[in-house]
């Protein structure tokens, strides 16, 4: 641990904002055309997220606050974690639990701060989203004890490394084509995408853990929001996709990845957040197992 | 009463007025048929999104609030309440005649009949009601103030907060109500 | 040794006269004693497999019983500050201060015991003393289920330790528990009633109705030792059938699944089973107590998993968890029992905002949770990033979904006091209450600090515990420096450590340079424009799950089948009555002659 | 009107000794009753089957000094809509409560003594006001009360000609 | 001069001068019981052949180590039983004298008949005192059931007089195992189902429950503490020199004890009355002791018989005390009674605990034993079927003791407003004289080897071998 992985970490933060935020933008106007709409600039993201850093703010008291801070900063913390193309600003820490679990500190810090804003829906829309979290993980960790199982390994940037170099048919998408498909719908999940976005929804309850939010903590729920959506979507690029050799092809997955779930959340109603459980424990959660049993008793995919 | 100062923006408000003209977040207060020329406005024939704007959820993230339509004062204390809430810089934005001079509602003994005396107006939009086309227009408009600077509704209104309260106390009473329904 | 349990004897004679005299002054001398027990019992961490006796118990020292014995006396020292406030609500308050020390004594001897007939006596020691503690709290009814279903496991116990002495010859635990690798049908017998013990003390599912009764129900004081203290010696007695037994062995020629034979799989699934109903449980609960309970449930499935397993990383995960849990579980059952202390309650639904008046103990709490849903940097995380190493290791597919469930359900119901309780709106009725006694805050503080630190350096435990898996023959965990390193991959927790506060500074820097937030009130939040004038209205604290509890609140609970069983129990007791103990002679006669004519034909043949 | 149905409104009238008028609409009646009559009339509707209350309602009559209370009740069993109608005496207009006939009339009465400042004997909470949040006039249906005056002393109104301070936009698309 | 007929002449001498001298009939109680204690104490062990004969003629006793433990233990209680009861032993001093006259006989005698005739001395002796709280009818069911059992134990003993020509009890059933099955087993049916009426086994156990369950401070302790144990040890008695089992006998007897115990417990967990539990929990525990005679191992039941008791005789006085005191003896009238009688409740949980088998308390020792010695005997599902019983009974008693000491209601913390006021119960040496008891129970309980070695010599020779594993159990 020398002051240069310090400043890797940073950069990674910052590199990781830039290119999310960037892709989010053009994402808009996606789905705007999706639409038929011309939708905003490219750079309108960034554009809301300094807008909301440039208001003024309210809090409703120190735990608002720090959840707020800890909240972000649990979402930096892993998005240094995270290994990009083979690099890491830390060696040694990915292991996909504490990746996983790390990530958890964020959300439980943002859950914090916005159920410490006293207001009702912020309350609503935090136990929606923890049981969407507990809808769309139980199939997500089936498949990645599935591959822990397979490879013998938890590090997910070893996990990535393994898929390269045979071709597109080394991804573990098509080596365990069910479990690829299961953390696909996951990573919907995950982002909040439709049909699985009922906990920020904004005409029932005022946006959910975000209804008290303004100012410079809207602009860091926004950035938390870019942040997280990196990490979920490397995640599943590195367990599923390969990864990247290079750091250009990792963008390039990494951008088709994500457009991709943008353009289906695109045309997709939303599923009640009952509705969402039972779906994930019905179809995907079977899909993973099929997967596990298939990987384990008959050796599939080695 | 106090007029503000123009040009008189800090470098970092000049830029910090150059995101905010970008990205204009409403809270659409829905007080009467206004609300119905929104939509069109918001979807693809004339997609406000191409201006950076959207609707927001609470005031507490949104930066414009308008007023589509007539207000009783049972509403407009609850107007008053929503944009008692929102973070500043913070825009005020009425429709039609009825928020200008009370429209067909002049003579109704709910209905008040000028917003600018409770509330600091940057924008009117005449018309009852304006079409998506004159709401385009004038949302263009706002961007350009804003981005002048000359959108200061919100530093009026701290500035004669006691004019304001006064004109409200005046017609309304009472804004926080106080009865049964809300203890 | 025998010096300590001499010592705590007195003391607990010396609880009872202060108590009689002055109630508080009895507490505080249970502070002591216990602070008294934990430092000489540390003392003896260099004297391992010294062995003494005392009377006709026989004691022996040995790495693990230190381990437990350690948890143990923390919990106990613990929430032993905390028993001074709460003398004035107990109806019998010098009972409970000996009692209090007398439980201490059985679980103390439990984990030193040497011989079968020492354990089981320290075992029912421990049980009915504690038993009679719960009585004091809200509820006969939970004292009564807790005496029943632990009665279960003694007498379960008790026949597989006088079996086991009976064939063995030997009472000396380790002795008498290797015979059976020669007597593998004797032995399943015997493992199946020593475990049935362990699985009841722990609360594994079939047996778990007494955990949320006597928990949620015992006096606030006593709530985290029976959760995060006396459920801990079912894990002991788990560990003796698994690790101490030779089940390995005796199972050795059954079906075997991933390498586990099926019944310690069955077991295992038992205590996934228990993982994923206490977790669903625990999310519907409206009471704070009760909720903990049924995350000790939760937990408890983890810890009997990772036991079972008996391998190098889930084994050393479940023994981890041990203390995590303890040291977590008592840390929030006391910040539960603080607030309580203050506003009277622990219905989730009539707290709220608490955070305001009562900072610390929600740290505490916060801190706590943290542990418990295995959130780094704290230290549940590292005891369940074991277990689900070891289980994935292995590929048991169904149990690390069921930890995983357990694991991400723990976010839930976690957050669920927190939001409720601590959070919130706060009532105008505890406008006026204030922070915690001092040395309530004591007690919780010590709990957070050990929380954290095993967190950041986990080795200073997995140490002992790798010193545990050589004793018992299996590949140690290897710890390096900092560094915790297992076959599929490594943590350091200190390095995890680091990086999270980098970044909790990187955001804490970005905070501060923007511009300075105003405070606002609680009530003054986004109403969809309405007034509201009651905190009490705008709190959400109640049925916080409706959607998610919506889906499985018509399942069948296990309590109502107990009670089934009792009242078949008295039924067929009536029947026995009216028909064999009737009062009426003629009935008797007639009887006479039945078994008469039974004998003499049945002889004449 | 089928025949039973007409058989059904001879038994009512002949009960309660009053004409029962037909509506424009279907399944619709009338019945005007003396404001003292009204508490049997309505016992005995809802005895035979009305037993829903629809709406309490008042009219101004300011020529002949009148107000009108109007309940609409309706019989589920048959689908009948029945006006129950009566007058008050404009300058002291005091009716005894059907609150307990009916208590869900309870708000509407609040209604009426709001809007129309009819008094409700019997009912203690029909003082309170209902949705005119702090209204300080007479109340505001009654005919002889002017909105326009009472717009132009409550709420300010623009001076016209009023010179907009922007300019005016070309609309164009 | 010290010979042990004088446990049988001097009670009935004193019962003699007790008709004559009325006001002094508790004194004279006493002072023989306390005679007999020293009679115990100095008196030579061995056989005692009275008026010369030879037996079947004479009187002849036997005054071996099981003798002794027993009529200790009877005198112990009775002095105990007597000095509590107080004014009531004051009222029935004759009749108690008799009891005890009939009982030290029982327990003395060689000779069937004459065991018959004792018997039948302290079945009437009993009679009398169970009418002492007023309910006839119930001492009208008692009284039948016991004369038929008597006049089968009667039937019996001629018949065994019939083929062996003999009736001296000391090594009985070495003649009687030679005659064929089919004839000794009439015998053998007759002479177990004549003592299962006061044994209280199952199907004609049934009196018990009126009579313990209506008792009073006398009865209760008379019946449970000092008869139910008598009656305990001359069954073992019969079993260890009388009685020849054959399969058939052997598992009838054993299947019907066993019924006792487990649906005596049932019966016993459904009562609300706590005299009624503990009538039920009386049956249960004699046909547990029924069960360890029937399998040969009387040190286990002998220890158990004395752990019984001991234990029932306390709660017998407390509840007995407390009810009478409060006029009820439903679980809801006497909730938390115990604060109030703080040491009352202490004993009555000593008490109990040792009745449930806790460890610390004899009845923990008393349940090992049995347990292990079980095994010996190779059923290996009896023992399961004790404990799973003993979860029902630890369930009731432990009932019992939470609601007798928690004044509060289900689901409230519990406050002083609640209790019950303080009423007499018992007087202050009355509570020393139970006190006294249950300190001997917990000192049993604390050395419970030194007891079992005591005993191990009172069972006969040919259980040496279950003693060894009983004391290894009880390490």
């Amino acid at each position: 641990m020398t002051l240069m992985n310090f400043i890797y970490g940073f950069l990674a933060v910052l590199g990781a904002f830039v290119f999310q935020t960037s892709l989010t933008g053009i994402n808009r106007k996606v789905t705007a055309r999706l639409q038929k709409r011309r939708g905003p600039k490219w750079y309108q993201q960034f554009i809301d997220i300094f807008k909301a850093f440039s208001k003024s703010s309210i809090t409703h008291g120190w735990v608002y606050d720090f959840g707020a801070i800890m909240a972000l900063g649990g979402i930096a913390a892993t998005v240094i974690f995270i290994p990009v193309a083979g690099m890491q600003a830390f060696p040694g820490l990915d292991n996909i639990f504490v990746i996983s679990y790390v990530l958890a500190v964020g959300m439980l810090g943002m859950a914090m701060s916005a159920a410490g804003s006293g207001n009702p829906w912020a309350s609503i829309g935090v136990s929606r989203a923890l049981t969407n979290m507990l809808a769309y993980d139980i199939p997500f960790m089936v498949v990645v004890f599935t591959l822990i199982y397979q490879h013998n390994t938890g590090s997910v940037s070893e996990l990535a490394s393994i898929q390269q170099g045979v071709g597109i048919l080394g991804w573990n998408f098509f080596k365990l084509p069910l479990g690829g498909i299961v953390s696909v719908i996951a990573l919907f999940g995950m982002l909040g995408k439709k049909p699985f976005d009922s906990f920020i929804a904004p005409a029932e309850i005022a946006s959910g853990p975000m209804v008290e939010y303004g100012g410079k903590q809207l602009g860091m729920m926004f950035t938390l929001h870019e942040l997280m959506t990196f990490i979920e979507v490397s995640l599943i690029l590195n367990l599923f996709f390969g990864g990247g050799e290079t750091l250009l092809i990792y963008m390039v997955k990494y951008a088709i990845l994500y457009t991709f779930t943008n353009i289906v959340s695109g045309v997709m109603p939303r599923f009640k957040i009952d509705q969402a459980v039972t779906f994930f424990y019905k179809v995907p959660l079977g899909l993973a197992f099929i997967q596990g049993l298939l990987v384990i008793y008959l050796g599939w995919g080695y | 009463m106090h007029e503000v100062q123009k040009n008189d923006r800090s470098l970092w408000e000049v830029v910090g007025d150059y995101f905010r003209a970008n990205s204009i977040w409403m809270k659409w207060y829905c007080t009467g048929c206004g609300a119905i020329e929104m939509p069109p406005t918001m979807t693809s024939r004339f997609d406000m999104e191409q201006l950076g704007m959207g609707p927001m959820a609470t005031p507490r993230q949104a930066d414009v609030l308008l007023i589509t339509g007539y207000l009783s004062t049972k509403t407009l204390r609850r107007v008053i309440y929503s944009y008692e809430q929102m973070q500043d810089p913070k825009y005020v934005v009425g429709f039609g005649s009825c928020t200008l001079n009370g429209g067909i509602y002049y003579d109704s003994y709910a209905t008040i009949n000028q917003l600018d005396k409770y509330l600091p107006v940057d924008l009117y939009i005449a018309g009852c009601m304006p079409r998506p086309e004159a709401i385009m227009n004038s949302f263009g408009e706002l961007i350009e103030m804003i981005k002048k600077g000359e959108a200061k509704g919100w530093k009026h209104y701290k500035e004669n907060h006691e004019w304001y309260k006064a004109n409200q106390m005046d017609s309304l009473g009472e804004v926080i109500i106080h009865d049964e329904f809300h203890e | 040794m025998t010096m300590i349990f001499i010592f705590l004897g007195l003391s607990l004679l010396l609880s009872y006269v202060l108590s009689r005299k002055q109630p508080t002054l009895g507490a505080y001398f249970t502070i002591i004693a216990s602070l008294a027990g934990l430092i000489s019992v540390y003392l003896l961490r260099n004297s391992v497999g010294v062995t003494e006796s005392f009377y006709y118990l026989n004691f022996q020292i040995t790495t693990i019983g230190w381990y437990f014995a350690m948890i143990l006396l923390t919990v106990y020292f613990t929430s032993a500050f905390f028993n001074p406030f709460w003398m004035d609500e107990l109806i019998y308050p010098a009972a409970y201060n000996s009692l209090y020390l007398l439980s201490l004594v059985g679980t103390i001897g439990l984990f030193f015991a040497q011989d079968l007939m020492t354990l089981f006596i320290c075992w029912e020691t421990a049980v009915w003393s504690s038993m009679l503690i719960v009585q004091q709290g809200k509820s006969r009814q939970a004292a009564w289920v807790y005496f029943v279903i632990s009665a279960i496991g003694s007498m379960s116990t008790l026949f597989a330790v006088l079996l086991t002495m009976y064939l063995s010859g030997t009472s000396e635990i380790t002795g008498a528990l290797t015979y059976f690798t020669t007597a593998p049908v004797a032995g399943a017998l015997v493992f199946g009633a020593f475990i049935l013990a362990g699985l009841t003390k722990i609360g594994i599912f079939p047996f778990h109705v007494w955990l949320p009764l006597a928990h949620g129900s015992a006096p606030h004081t006593f709530s985290p030792v029976l959760s995060g203290g006396l459920v801990k010696m079912g894990a002991y007695i788990a560990y003796l059938s698994v690790a101490v037994f030779p089940a390995y062995q005796v199972f050795g020629d059954s079906l075997k699944i991933q390498g586990v034979p099926l019944p310690i799989y069955g077991l295992m699934i038992l205590g996934a089973a228990s993982i994923v109903y206490g977790t669903l449980r625990a999310i519907q609960q409206e009471d704070a107590k009760r909720l903990l309970a049924y995350s000790s449930v939760a937990n408890g499935g983890y810890i009997l998993i990772g036991i079972l397993m008996m391998d190098q990383m889930a084994f050393a995960g479940g023994l981890m968890h041990l203390l995590n849990h303890a040291v977590a579980s008592a840390a929030a059952f006391l910040a539960i029992a603080a607030v309580a202390k203050r506003t009277g309650t622990t219905k989730m639904s009539e707290l709220g905002g608490i955070i305001h008046r009562m900072p610390i103990t929600y740290t505490v709490y916060l801190i706590a949770i943290i542990s418990m849903a295995g959130i780094p940097p704290m230290g549940g995380f590292v005891s369940k990033w074991l277990i689900f190493q070891g289980l994935s290791e292995k590929g048991l597919i169904l149990l690390a979904t069921a930890a995983a469930f357990g694991s991400i359900g723990s976010y839930m119901y976690v957050f669920r006091p927190l939001s409720a309780v601590f959070l919130g709106q706060l009532a105008p009725k505890y406008e006026h209450i204030k922070e915690a006694n001092p040395v309530m805050v004591t007690a919780m503080l010590i709990l957070t600090a050990m929380s954290l630190l095993l967190g950041v350096l986990p080795n200073l435990v997995l140490k002992t515990i790798a010193k545990i898996q050589i004793e018992l023959g299996i590949n140690p965990i290897i710890v390096n420096g900092t560094a915790t390193l297992t076959e599929n991959g490594s943590v350091d927790m200190l390095q995890v450590f680091t990086v999270f506060g980098f970044g909790f500074l990187l955001i804490l820097i970005l905070f501060m340079v923007l511009p300075k937030s105003r405070r606002v009130g609680l009530m003054d939040t986004y109403t969809s424009a309405e007034f509201i004038h009651t905190p009490e209205l705008l709190h959400y604290g109640h049925s916080f799950y409706a959607p998610f509890e919506r889906l499985y609140e018509k399942w069948p609970s296990v309590l109502p089948l107990y009670k089934r069983m009792s009242m078949k129990l008295s039924e067929l007791g009536e029947w026995a009555e009216s028909f064999f103990f009737h009062p009426d002679p003629n009935r008797a006669v007639l009887w006479i002659v039945v078994v008469a004519i039974v004998v003499i034909i049945g002889g004449a043949q | 009107m089928t025949n039973s149905m007409s058989n059904w409104i001879e038994t009512l009238e002949k009960d309660l000794g009053v004409e029962v008028l037909d509506s424009p609409a279907k399944l619709q009646y009338f019945i005007d009753v003396e404001h003292t009559n009204v508490h049997q009339t309505l016992a005995y509707l809802r005895h035979v089957g009305f037993t829903q209350m629809s709406l309490l309602s008042c009219i101004d009559w300011i020529e002949q000094g009148k107000f009108q209370l109007i309940c609409i009740l309706m019989n589920w069993e048959n689908g009948v809509h029945m006006l129950v109608r009566t007058m008050l005496d404009r300058e002291n207009p005091e009716f005894t409560t059907i609150t307990d006939i009916y208590p869900g009339a309870v708000y509407y009465e609040r209604e009426i003594h709001e809007f129309f400042g009819v008094h409700f004997r019997g009912n203690p909470t029909y003082q309170k006001p209902l949705f005119l949040e702090r209204w300080d006039d007479m109340p505001p249906l009654r005919k002889d009360f002017d909105p326009q005056a009472y717009s132009d002393s409550k709420f300010p109104r623009r001076e016209h000609p009023h010179v907009f301070k922007t300019k005016v936009v070309e609309v164009t698309e | 001069m010290w010979s042990p007929v004088w446990l049988i002449v001097l009670p009935l001498l004193m019962a003699f001068i007790s008709v004559v001298i009325k006001k002094q009939q508790y004194l004279l109680l006493n002072l023989s019981i306390l005679l007999n204690l020293a009679v115990l104490y100095l008196a030579p062990q061995g056989m005692v052949i009275i008026g010369g004969f030879r037996p079947p003629f004479g009187i002849s006793l036997n005054f071996d180590r099981y003798a002794f433990i027993s009529l200790l233990l009877i005198q112990v209680l009775m002095l105990f039983a007597t000095f509590i009861a107080g004014p009531l032993a004051k009222k029935y001093g004759t009749v108690l004298l008799v009891l005890l006259a009939g009982i030290n006989g029982m327990l003395l005698t060689n000779d069937l008949f004459n065991l018959f005739v004792m018997i039948e001395v302290v079945s009437i002796a009993s009679f009398i005192i169970s009418t002492s709280n007023g309910k006839f009818t119930h001492t009208f069911h008692y009284l039948i059931l016991a004369s038929v059992g008597g006049v089968f134990f009667l039937l019996g003993a001629v018949m065994v007089y019939a083929y062996t020509g003999t009736l001296v009890v000391q090594g009985l059933f070495a003649t009687l195992g030679q005659l064929p099955n089919a004839i000794s087993l009439i015998p053998m049916m007759l002479i177990i189902l004549g003592l299962a009426v006061e044994l209280k086994l199952m199907p004609v156990g049934s009196w018990a429950k009126n009579i313990y369950g209506n008792s009073n401070v006398l009865t209760g302790p008379i019946f449970a503490a000092v008869l139910a144990p008598a009656f305990g040890f001359v069954f073992g008695r019969m079993m260890g020199e009388v009685v020849v089992l054959n399969p058939i006998t052997g598992y009838t007897l054993l299947f019907m004890a066993i019924a006792t115990f487990v649906l005596g417990e049932l019966a016993a967990y459904r009562q609300k009355d706590l005299l009624k539990t503990l009538a039920f929990s009386s049956i249960a525990q004699s046909g547990l002791a029924i069960i360890l005679f029937t399998l040969n191992l009387p040190f286990a039941a002998i220890l158990l018989l004395i752990n019984n008791a001991l234990a029932k005789s306390i709660l017998f006085w407390v509840a007995t005390g407390v009810s009478t005191a409060y006029e009820t003896s439903s679980m809801k009238g006497l909730r938390g009674v115990f604060y109030n009688h703080r040491i009352l409740g202490i004993t009555f949980s000593i008490a109990s605990l040792s009745l449930v088998g806790i460890p610390l308390f004899l009845g923990f020792y008393a349940k090992v034993t049995a347990v292990m010695a079980i095994f010996t005997t190779g059923l290996i599902w009896i023992p399961v079927v004790i404990l799973a019983t003993a979860i029902i009974e630890g369930a009731y008693m432990m009932k019992w003791l939470l609601q007798l000491w928690s004044p509060a209601k289900e689901g409230h913390l519990a406050s002083t407003e609640e209790v019950p006021e303080k009423r007499e119960a018992l007087n202050m040496t009355q509570i020393v004289a139970v006190c006294l008891v249950a300190l001997i129970l917990f000192v049993f309980g604390l050395v419970p080897q030194r007891v079992g070695r005591v005993l191990s010599v009172a069972s006969q020779a040919e259980i040496s071998q279950v003693e060894t594993v009983a004391e290894g159990g009880g390490q």
